[in-house]
């Protein structure tokens, strides 16, 4: 894979898929730049970056030290000084080591300065398990950055959505953090030949369905479509919604689902305290709850730091089955 | 104060009343500040500058229209010295909407676009990595703009100040490093918190030029500056420079000086930057007490107006609360 | 105030309950010490180890540099060797620089040795907004640490507290995160001469009622009681549950509030998505659905750096008005 | 390759044979480590320390029981040059619960509460702070233990190793720093991620003393490990030493290796610490082939048995899962 030719396929990898819109980035806007870890020489830790450096040159193409605080911040800086950045964190377990400057700066000064400034910037960094990476590679914390207001918060789960999300969330005035799940970079799907804009506001339903709502997003998007093909041959319905926007969440969206069939189920990979799954939880025993004809049901992770052993790492994680089985649950014996 | 100050000559009568001006207009800035604190008009945490002012009217007196200033909570001086109003600073203060953060920042954190004064940070050693960023995208964009930033010495024990020094040196931005040396960080020494406290040895382990500087001459402060912004302008990449100094007051207004005595203080006093270079120009004939005088005059009529200005100000209804949480948005 | 015999004291401020407590932990052991951001000849950031120096020395009262990481790290490293170290961060802003060391090493590090390690370390810090220090010293982030297994987080919201719950979390063989709302250190209460170890794992019901139950805890804690005062007034009888722990919630206690009540509000001084009450709400959506007479409400921090202006910081957090105007919402015609 | 290698003696057969013994395990280790990792058999990240044996064993050879040690992701052969079993090292790759984590860890995180070895850190970094911690640990306890800290030069431009250098000098803890300057990180070489190359400068500028050894030696090594420990345990604190080394194979399984070319590899590979110390010991008649042949079958057979008792190894139970998040509960 070389270049950007790559727009007449009608299929590929999301790895594919999100270089193709670094490539549409760089191209349209001179202000757009990506800096983060081995990006260049290296290609990428996950690849993505691949043959880019040859093609942007070392301004455009910029290989950090290992400094994830000073080159985060300098992202913001560079954003508040007129630039465009692409700032790349390898894995969210590193982004810790800048969470100073993503919350404490490009969440705050826009409005502590009273809306003097702007900060147009994207982080982009590789979430959750399934790789055998361990405790401290493969945490999914997506969710936990969605509480921080000043920050948009993206997940996207189709290849589709790699390609088309980045544009967008380059044109937002606001600090913007797009968080790629690492199990999905070798994952093929649909990519028109002229992918369209895609809105980064707004939920998806991936599955329609009646007789429950299952709310999810990222790398747990497949495996709730996959519970529920499993679903359908025993008679339930299930409607998948693809969060897509962690913050700000599309609520109307989520609203009409849970109006549709009055159960929720909620996958997240986040640990399940204080997961972006609460949230959801919460909202709809706020907003909806005359709606709501059963307990909400949700499906995280096991509060475990995730080991590396295959089985015990499936085991932490959501699963089709684990979501399936949960759908049972909440449906009891209503369907059928 | 171990340096042995050279004696620079003096700039002609304007510039130097200009830089003294620049400098009591600072102290008498902060002592009517101190003053409505106690009268519970500011609230919140207020760092003052008084003994530092000539690190910030020396250093910023060498700057452009197009270069950037970050500075840290103990900033007053700074925003003052590069233009960012008066009035507009205190309203601030006072947390009215005509202040300069729309009331929503405080002492610590004053914005203004216009000089292009990105704050005010209150993370000790946060700004720096946004100063790299600003440098980062001058340099870009072709402009010869230097980014200018300051910081207290005990930023330099953070791993964001060093992981920003190298960052900036490897990609040879033009930042300009100041690292305000007043000897405490809160009540901590700085023997008593760096192995090593010469500073410029950790510029050198960066390969960042650095000097040493007498932050309590105005003059020296400028001709430290004027060299290394050329340097940096010339396109030889960052540039430490580290002003020794003094707080004459406490931290915060909340400090019992426990860690410091009295004598100590009294004796820096003696070589305050202000009383320092009166001295001088009385010496070369270039004030007498009717100028100063008249300056003290000028700047009490701008201290009052900014008083007033705060006190005229007004509220930020609370409806706008959450604009500008983010751009383009009401919410 | 100068030493320990605080002891024969009626009443005491939280700060000196603090004092006190650490007094007694160095005294009765001696693996315990204290570091953190001048803790010594400062006296501390809060006036809470104000003289401690002097008694104990600088070995076992540290003064650190400015590096939240490296001391952070060094107190996990300590404990790991054997030590009962107690932190001391300023700020919770400030932590954000330290997180690397608290997620991805104390929260982590027993269970990917499968067990063989402890960390028995106390890490203290300030929370909270109120005393208009603006957006990088005012943030609530307590529950959004009650986030991360591995660690145990508390927020005692009385002097009593303060002074109880040091002493069993330095027993706790965990890493356990005390919350100190900035707000509280000059709050006085009664603090009985002999005092009795608090256990860190319950809640408590600080004022029974019967019409509606409300959960908090922390600086929200003197509020609620006062809302509750005034909605007595007016014929409502509220509950006010203390949650004191954060990780792990006592859903027993917090269960058993909501079956005589049937109605939850919940206060929470962290931004409202993803906060702990976020969290709460989804438990009681999921195991008391059919408990609950009206929808769940929360009354949190608006989503919003705190600002440094009064009346917009007093408007951002909860305050005794808006959590009685939830109240009243929650019950609507019920009461009366 | 700058440094002129100071020919040092060998020591009795004996040792020196232990030495060899313990380069050789390493290296038969991890080729089988590639070999199985290739067959399936491990998963996740395998980062091989191929190239750079002489540092951990002339290290680790120089330390006692009562020392500690943190490590990388790249820490095979700190484990093994420590003691740690090689069967639950491989068992811990294979997911096992016999392994040295109970397979929670894998490579990356491998730990052995009997040899103090703590781990296995996969963030560059991260495990600097917790070494100051051990130290200050065993130094106010009145232990005479050092704490050795492994890391690679990319480490250097992260803050936290500023923090802990610092704090451990200012400290005068017992931390022995031991950089691993194999001329990358991942793809970035030193010189692209550091203005200053000479990482014994970054040393200097917290006044800890620092030496740069030819890291492919296991005698140099072994004789400024000596030296260091030696200055550590004399209450002196913190020592820093740069290790020059080499690694052979790419930065983990998945590595193109696009940023260096082959010939390089074949240069170093010409100067390998095996390769150079097995060519000393037969000119100094230390060894000849039969005594090789009698090693490497010794540790073949140590190998296969570490594979065999991997394979051997049962899951944790699922039902465990959680198990040791938290000490004192089953949760
Ligand atoms: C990261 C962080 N840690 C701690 C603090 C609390 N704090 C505020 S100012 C200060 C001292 C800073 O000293 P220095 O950098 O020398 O600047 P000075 O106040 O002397 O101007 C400290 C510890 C903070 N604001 N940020
Ligand atoms: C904080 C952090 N950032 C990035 C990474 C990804 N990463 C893993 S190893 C590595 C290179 C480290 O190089 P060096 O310190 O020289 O050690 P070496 O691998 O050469 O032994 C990188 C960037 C990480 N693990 N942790
Ligand atoms: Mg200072
Ligand atoms: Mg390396």
């Amino acid at each position: 894979m070389t270049g950007t030719n790559q727009a007449t396929t009608a299929t590929a990898t999301y790895r594919e898929a999100i270089k193709e819109a670094l490539v549409e980035a760089l191209d349209r806007d001179p202000r757009v730049f990506l800096m983060g870890e081995d990006v260049g020489r290296y290609g990428g830790c996950y690849a993505v970056t691949k043959g880019l450096l040859d093609r942007y040159g070392e301004e455009r193409l910029r290989d950090t030290p290992l400094s994830e605080s000073a080159f985060v911040g300098a992202g913001i800086g560079a954003a508040l000084g007129g630039m465009r950045p692409i700032v790349e964190v390898m894995t969210v377990n590193f982004s810790l080591l800048a969470l100073d400057q993503i919350m404490n700066n490009a969440a705050t000064l826009r409005h502590m300065s009273g809306g003097q400034f702007e900060i147009p910037l994207v982080i982009r960094m590789a979430t959750g398990a399934g790789r055998q990476l361990a405790a401290q590679h493969s945490h999914s914390l997506e969710g936990w950055y969605a509480h921080i207001p000043g920050i948009k918060v993206l997940a996207p789960a189709t290849v589709e959505d790699a390609r088309g999300m980045l544009w967008p969330a380059l044109l937002d005035p606001n600090p913007v953090l797009i968080f790629e799940h690492a199990d999905l970079y070798n994952s093929e799907g649909p990519l028109p030949a002229d992918p369209a804009a895609i809105d980064i506001v707004s939920a998806k339903v991936r599955r329609p369905g009646t007789t429950l709502s299952c709310f999810t997003y990222g790398g747990s998007l497949r495996k709730a479509l996959a519970a529920a093909e499993a679903l359908a041959a025993e008679g339930i319905d299930m409607e998948v919604v693809d969060l897509r926007s962690l913050r700000p969440l599309d609520m109307p969206t989520i609203l009409a689902s849970l109006r549709r069939t009055h159960r929720a189920l909620i996958v997240d990979e986040g640990w399940r305290s204080g997961s972006l799954s609460a949230e959801i939880a919460a909202r709809l025993a706020e907003e909806a709850f005359y709606e709501l004809d059963a307990p909400i049901a949700r499906v995280c992770s096991a509060e475990v730091p995730i080991p590396y052993a295959k089985h015990l790492e499936e085991a932490a994680i959501p699963q089709p089955e684990s979501i399936a089985a949960a759908a049972r649950g909440l449906v009891g014996g209503k369907h059928g | 104060m171990t340096q042995t100050p050279r004696e620079l000559p003096l700039p002609g009568r304007e510039q130097a009343l200009l830089l003294l001006r620049e400098m009591l207009r600072i102290r008498r800035f902060e002592e009517k500040a101190a003053e409505v604190y106690s009268a519970q008009k500011i609230r919140g945490f207020l760092h003052l500058y008084i003994g530092e002012e000539a690190v910030a009217v020396g250093l910023i007196s060498q700057l452009r229209a197009e270069d950037a200033i970050i500075s840290t909570y103990r900033e007053h001086g700074h925003a003052l010295a590069r233009g960012v109003e008066m009035g507009a600073i205190m309203a601030e203060m006072y947390g009215k909407q005509e202040g300069c953060s729309r009331g929503r920042g405080g002492s610590m954190h004053l914005f203004d676009a216009r000089t292009r004064f990105y704050g005010g940070n209150a993370i000790v050693a946060g700004g720096l990595p946004l100063a790299v960023g600003l440098a980062l995208a001058a340099k870009m964009q072709g402009q010869e703009a230097v980014t200018v930033c300051f910081f207290g010495e005990g930023a330099v024990a953070e791993g964001e100040f060093h992981e920003s020094m190298n960052l900036a040196a490897v990609w040879k931005l033009p930042v300009l490093f100041v690292c305000e040396n007043n000897l405490y960080a809160m009540g901590t020494a700085l023997d008593r918190s760096e192995s090593q406290t010469d500073l410029t040895v950790k510029a050198a382990s960066y390969n960042v030029p650095a000097e040493r500087v007498d932050g309590m001459d105005v003059l020296a402060v400028a001709d430290a500056a004027q060299r290394a912004l050329a340097s940096i302008r010339a396109g030889d990449g960052p540039v430490f420079l580290e002003m020794r100094t003094y707080r004459f007051r406490a931290h915060s207004m909340f400090d019992a000086q426990l860690y410091r005595d009295k004598e100590e203080i009294e004796r820096w006093k003696k070589h305050g930057p202000i009383l320092r270079f009166q001295g001088r120009l009385r010496e070369a004939g270039l004030l007498d007490d009717r100028d100063l005088e008249a300056l003290e005059a000028e700047i009490s009529r701008e201290v009052e107006a900014a008083v007033a200005f705060a006190e005229a100000g007004t509220f930020e209804p609370i409806e706008t609360l959450t604009k500008d949480v983010y751009a383009g948005e009401e919410r």
